[in-house]
């Protein structure tokens, strides 16, 4: 528990403040490799993951990350699915701050996420849904807390001594306070942005704008690289400004075997030859996973190969069709 | 439940719980038996039914064959009203836009609190669940219905962690608590239909499924029920909602 | 003071959540007349006004409430402009709570909201313009406050005694609570709209999602209703969910003499002539205004014509610009 | 100021704070001089300087003869790199992406406070001005460059009404009232450019303007001045400045 208050210990206002004005946050090109943004993670750090469940995974980010063998990573996400799996299977984070863990519905508990919370190996800190929205949120805005009414009376709150409990000194309601959450990075996939940063997301937004804010470092993988002409033609659909980004990673279905809105829909058949094995045996399972998808591909596209050509064609069919009718 | 209609338990939680919802009313649901039974509701009697999900959608309409396999996927999205942030579609349960909140359960006790994080020791559990997702808020702040299988193991007097709150300890715990809005509305099982009383907010039986006894329900429940002197016999699932709710989900996903 | 500390006083949780429960969110059709839709604001309501300066203000919905003649109406708005002048100087509101009232930058004070203010006819509550949109917030979240930074120090917060400082339980850093705001009504101004309510608002958003949120009735004006299905195809251009509306109206050109983003920009030779004239003669030049423009024409169409239909066109050619290269 | 590029104080003043900024940097401005000057410094210096404005924009490029009659015009838009609602913009000053703060004044003081509320008692004010805007949030969060025209009535001791926060009464105050971030960097007048001094935070003279002398400074401040021993005299406006100034602003509007 005290590792854990201390991982969602809120940053005093001025450790922020001297956190961003350290970015150099100037309009400039700012395109790596995948193994340049992996190394700017630094062993130890807390990372917030954008997308949720199965969509908008930074997928090709996690795998650099876990190609760079990693180390004690403390990651925080809306809900999490088979990349916490693989996050704690891998030996690259110790900790997952989330409302949700399982690979997805449809498949149950998680065998690896069991093998690990409740082996002691790892640990898995649980908060309403909400209550991660509103701590990235306040994260964001520069505030250490904000309101919310839920999570009061109930378990999860007495397992969460960061949060705290008021009187709302206008109304007299019990309220609780959470707090904010700056990760020290963030990942964050996106269907375009261009060369400096500027982010433009299609479809469900889930918690990456907050996060994005809130990180002080903020990696940003994307489909595509396109000009700033494209962006400044359609500046509604811009979501995460270029200051707030650290790193532009151009990764082709990156978050396969997910999905990633309007693009490609999750490979399904991969997913569910993945959870056959690693909940059949969540260590053995996990290692020759991992060995074959993770360390084995000497490329991005490698990996995307062993999902498999049909795979890739398929689920691009039905992600594209959202827009066809 | 072998009624005119054969059906299995699934089908039995789906059909019965699409009953509970009026037309024009604001459903935030789960994937799985809630949206099933949503979209049915919405098919049969309720076209005017707005579906909300979590992942930040307004207005589903769920294709037959398409159901999303979560609540954060492009599928939840089709034909939509509005697409929104996660978060924000959670605050406007809390801003109170929302009439019902519709989901499954693992574990429920006489109080209607719904534990879905872990079995034995939360320090150190013997099984660790999934956890929350959005039911905690939820269940905080909207009038509820669950949906879930009925076994004596999974209907406890006191549920081991209360990851989404009913009525806490009864009465006015919930309100104290500081949740003075929303709470247990109706479960809904294989065995029958409860609601919870007005004063101990204990769970009561107000309807038994076709052909299920009393002693049936008792068997496999893990508490003492309240039985109210008026307990009707619900109408078995009709060929039509069947057949709607089976071309809905055509590979049997979610209906067993 | 005592007033408005009344005129801002939150409302506690279960008032604001019977409010919401009384309104029928059904999926219905709610389009009614510009006279019907004023039939809906109250004498002495608080009135939250969408847009911001001379930007998609519900003008034609105000037009028909000086025309109805209602009373002691206390309204709120992001930035105020010769909407403000209007409703101080038609009489029907005596207490305007925004960040900045004027006509517009190029034309310095405004003598009515001078002649009104400093003649103690009518109140301007003065909140910082983060502060104004926080509350808005606020009130759209279910919280009663939020926490900000600003505001802190000055005499701005001196007279605002419905804010509370206090001493974050995290950091123990001083922070201002700015109290939630959830006016009675609010007239928002639209680009299109469903028959339901299901708002599309292009370009600047200002605080119109957070206000249409955190009223406890919407009125929405629209330059056009559109079919559902058109809503439909692109949902992630939808701001306001139909369940937060209760009345629904198409006004073209609404918001003229103002503008509206991407229709028309403002009208700047009616603008030059109006505050000309009032600004020469506050009370007469008000009143004349006011006849000519608001009480005289039979219709809104007779409104616009009396604006003239060269100005229009020419509006109406920058509005469009916007996208054309 | 008879300098070989006759200007008016207003170009004077949109060409020196110009001066003050750097390529890069990202800048929350006001309309009037503020977006003029950032403006031309983006034409002549600083093609990556990214200009904000309240109304919801990131990244504007303002077209000649274009300029916006405020910050919340469709003008402010035209080829920006994203829109976004006028709180989120306003709260980015507050996460503290925003180098500088750039904006007019009507009335300061010696510690930088500014007043555009009120001239006399504020319950019962002789004259009610337009009040903050984002004025107050700007001068909370950032470094700020005010520019304004230097009068004896707008250079006061003290200021009727802190209507934006400078260094308020001096030394930590700022500080101690729950502003420990930002503050006046700079203030640009028709006759000085002037900083404030790091212990009494009091405004200092930097620079006199071409033909500008100490005492005519002084004649027209209302508060006794700090002066440091090495005054510069800054550089007049060059032909391409003005040049480039007008034709921005083809019809004068801002520039008199």
């Amino acid at each position: 528990m005290e590792m854990s208050v201390a991982g969602s210990s809120v940053q005093p206002y001025m450790r922020l403040r001297e956190a961003v004005s350290r970015r150099d946050r100037s309009l400039r090109e700012k395109v790596v490799s995948l193994e340049h943004a992996a190394s700017l993670v630094a062993d130890g750090a807390t990372v917030g993951i954008g997308g949720s469940t199965m969509s908008r995974t930074p997928m090709a980010m996690i795998w650099q990350l876990i190609r760079a063998r990693k180390k004690m990573l403390s990651c925080s996400r809306s809900i999490v699915s088979t990349d916490g799996d693989l996050l704690f299977g891998s030996g690259i984070a110790d900790h997952i701050v989330t409302s949700w863990f399982a690979q997805g519905i449809l498949w149950g508990l998680s065998k690896v996420m069991r093998h690990h919370v409740e082996g002691g190996l790892a640990r898995f800190e649980e908060w309403s849904h909400m209550a991660i929205g509103m701590r990235f949120r306040a994260g964001g805005m520069g505030v250490p807390f904000l309101p919310i009414r839920s999570m009061l009376g109930s378990d999860v709150l007495r397992m969460r001594p960061e949060a705290k409990q008021i009187e709302c000194p206008f109304t007299g309601e019990k309220l609780l306070l959470v707090p904010a959450l700056n990760p020290d990075v963030a990942l964050i996939h996106v269907q375009r942005c261009d060369a400096y940063g500027n982010a433009q997301m299609d479809g469900l937004q889930f918690m990456d704008i907050d996060l994005a804010l809130a990180a002080n470092r903020v990696i940003l993988t994307t489909e595509q690289i396109v000009s700033n002409d494209r962006i400044r033609r359609t500046p509604d659909q811009t979501k995460i400004p270029f200051f707030c980004v650290d790193a532009v990673v151009e990764v082709p279905y990156g978050s396969a075997p997910h999905e990633c809105y309007g693009l490609y829909e999750p490979m399904m058949k991969h997913m569910e030859a993945y959870v056959a094995q690693v909940n059949k045996d969540p260590v053995g399972g996990m290692r020759a996973y991992l060995d074959r998808h993770f360390y084995g591909p000497a490329s991005w596209a490698e990996y995307l190969s062993l999902i498999g050509m049909e795979e890739l064609l398929e689920a691009s069919r039905r992600g594209r069709s959202i827009y066809h009718d | 439940m072998t009624e005119a209609q054969p059906c299995t338990a699934a089908e039995m939680l789906a059909v019965l719980s699409a009953r509970e919802l009026r037309d024009g009313q604001v459903v935030f649901a789960g994937v799985g038996i809630p949206l099933l039974a949503a979209t049915l509701a919405q098919r049969l009697r309720c076209p005017g039914l707005t579906i909300l999900f979590e992942g930040g959608v307004i207005g589903a309409f769920v294709e037959p064959g398409k159901l999303p396999p979560s609540t954060n996927d492009q599928r939840c999205t089709k034909r939509a009203n509005m697409v929104l942030g996660s978060a924000d579609v959670l605050l406007l349960l809390q801003r109170g836009y929302v009439d019902v909140g519709f989901m499954g359960g693992a574990q429920i006790d006489q109080y209607g609190n719904l534990n879905s994080s872990c079995i034995g020791d939360p320090a150190n559990p013997k099984i660790r669940l999934p956890g929350t997702g959005g039911g905690n808020d939820i269940s905080s702040l909207a009038n509820m219905i669950v949906a879930m299988k009925h076994e004596k193991r999974r209907f406890v007097e006191n549920v081991d962690f209360i990851t989404s709150p009913g009525f806490l300890r009864g009465g006015t715990t919930r309100a104290e608590a500081g949740l003075p809005a929303g709470g247990m509305y109706r479960v809904i099982t294989e065995l029958a239909v409860f609601s919870f009383d007005d004063e101990a907010r204990r769970m009561k039986i107000l309807a038994l499924n076709p052909g299920v006894t009393r002693e049936e329900v008792e068997d496999n429940t893990g508490f003492a029920l309240v039985f109210d002197d008026t307990i009707t016999v619900t109408e078995p699932p009709t060929a039509q909602e069947l057949a709607t709710l089976r071309m809905l989900d055509p590979e049997r996903l979610f209906i067993g």
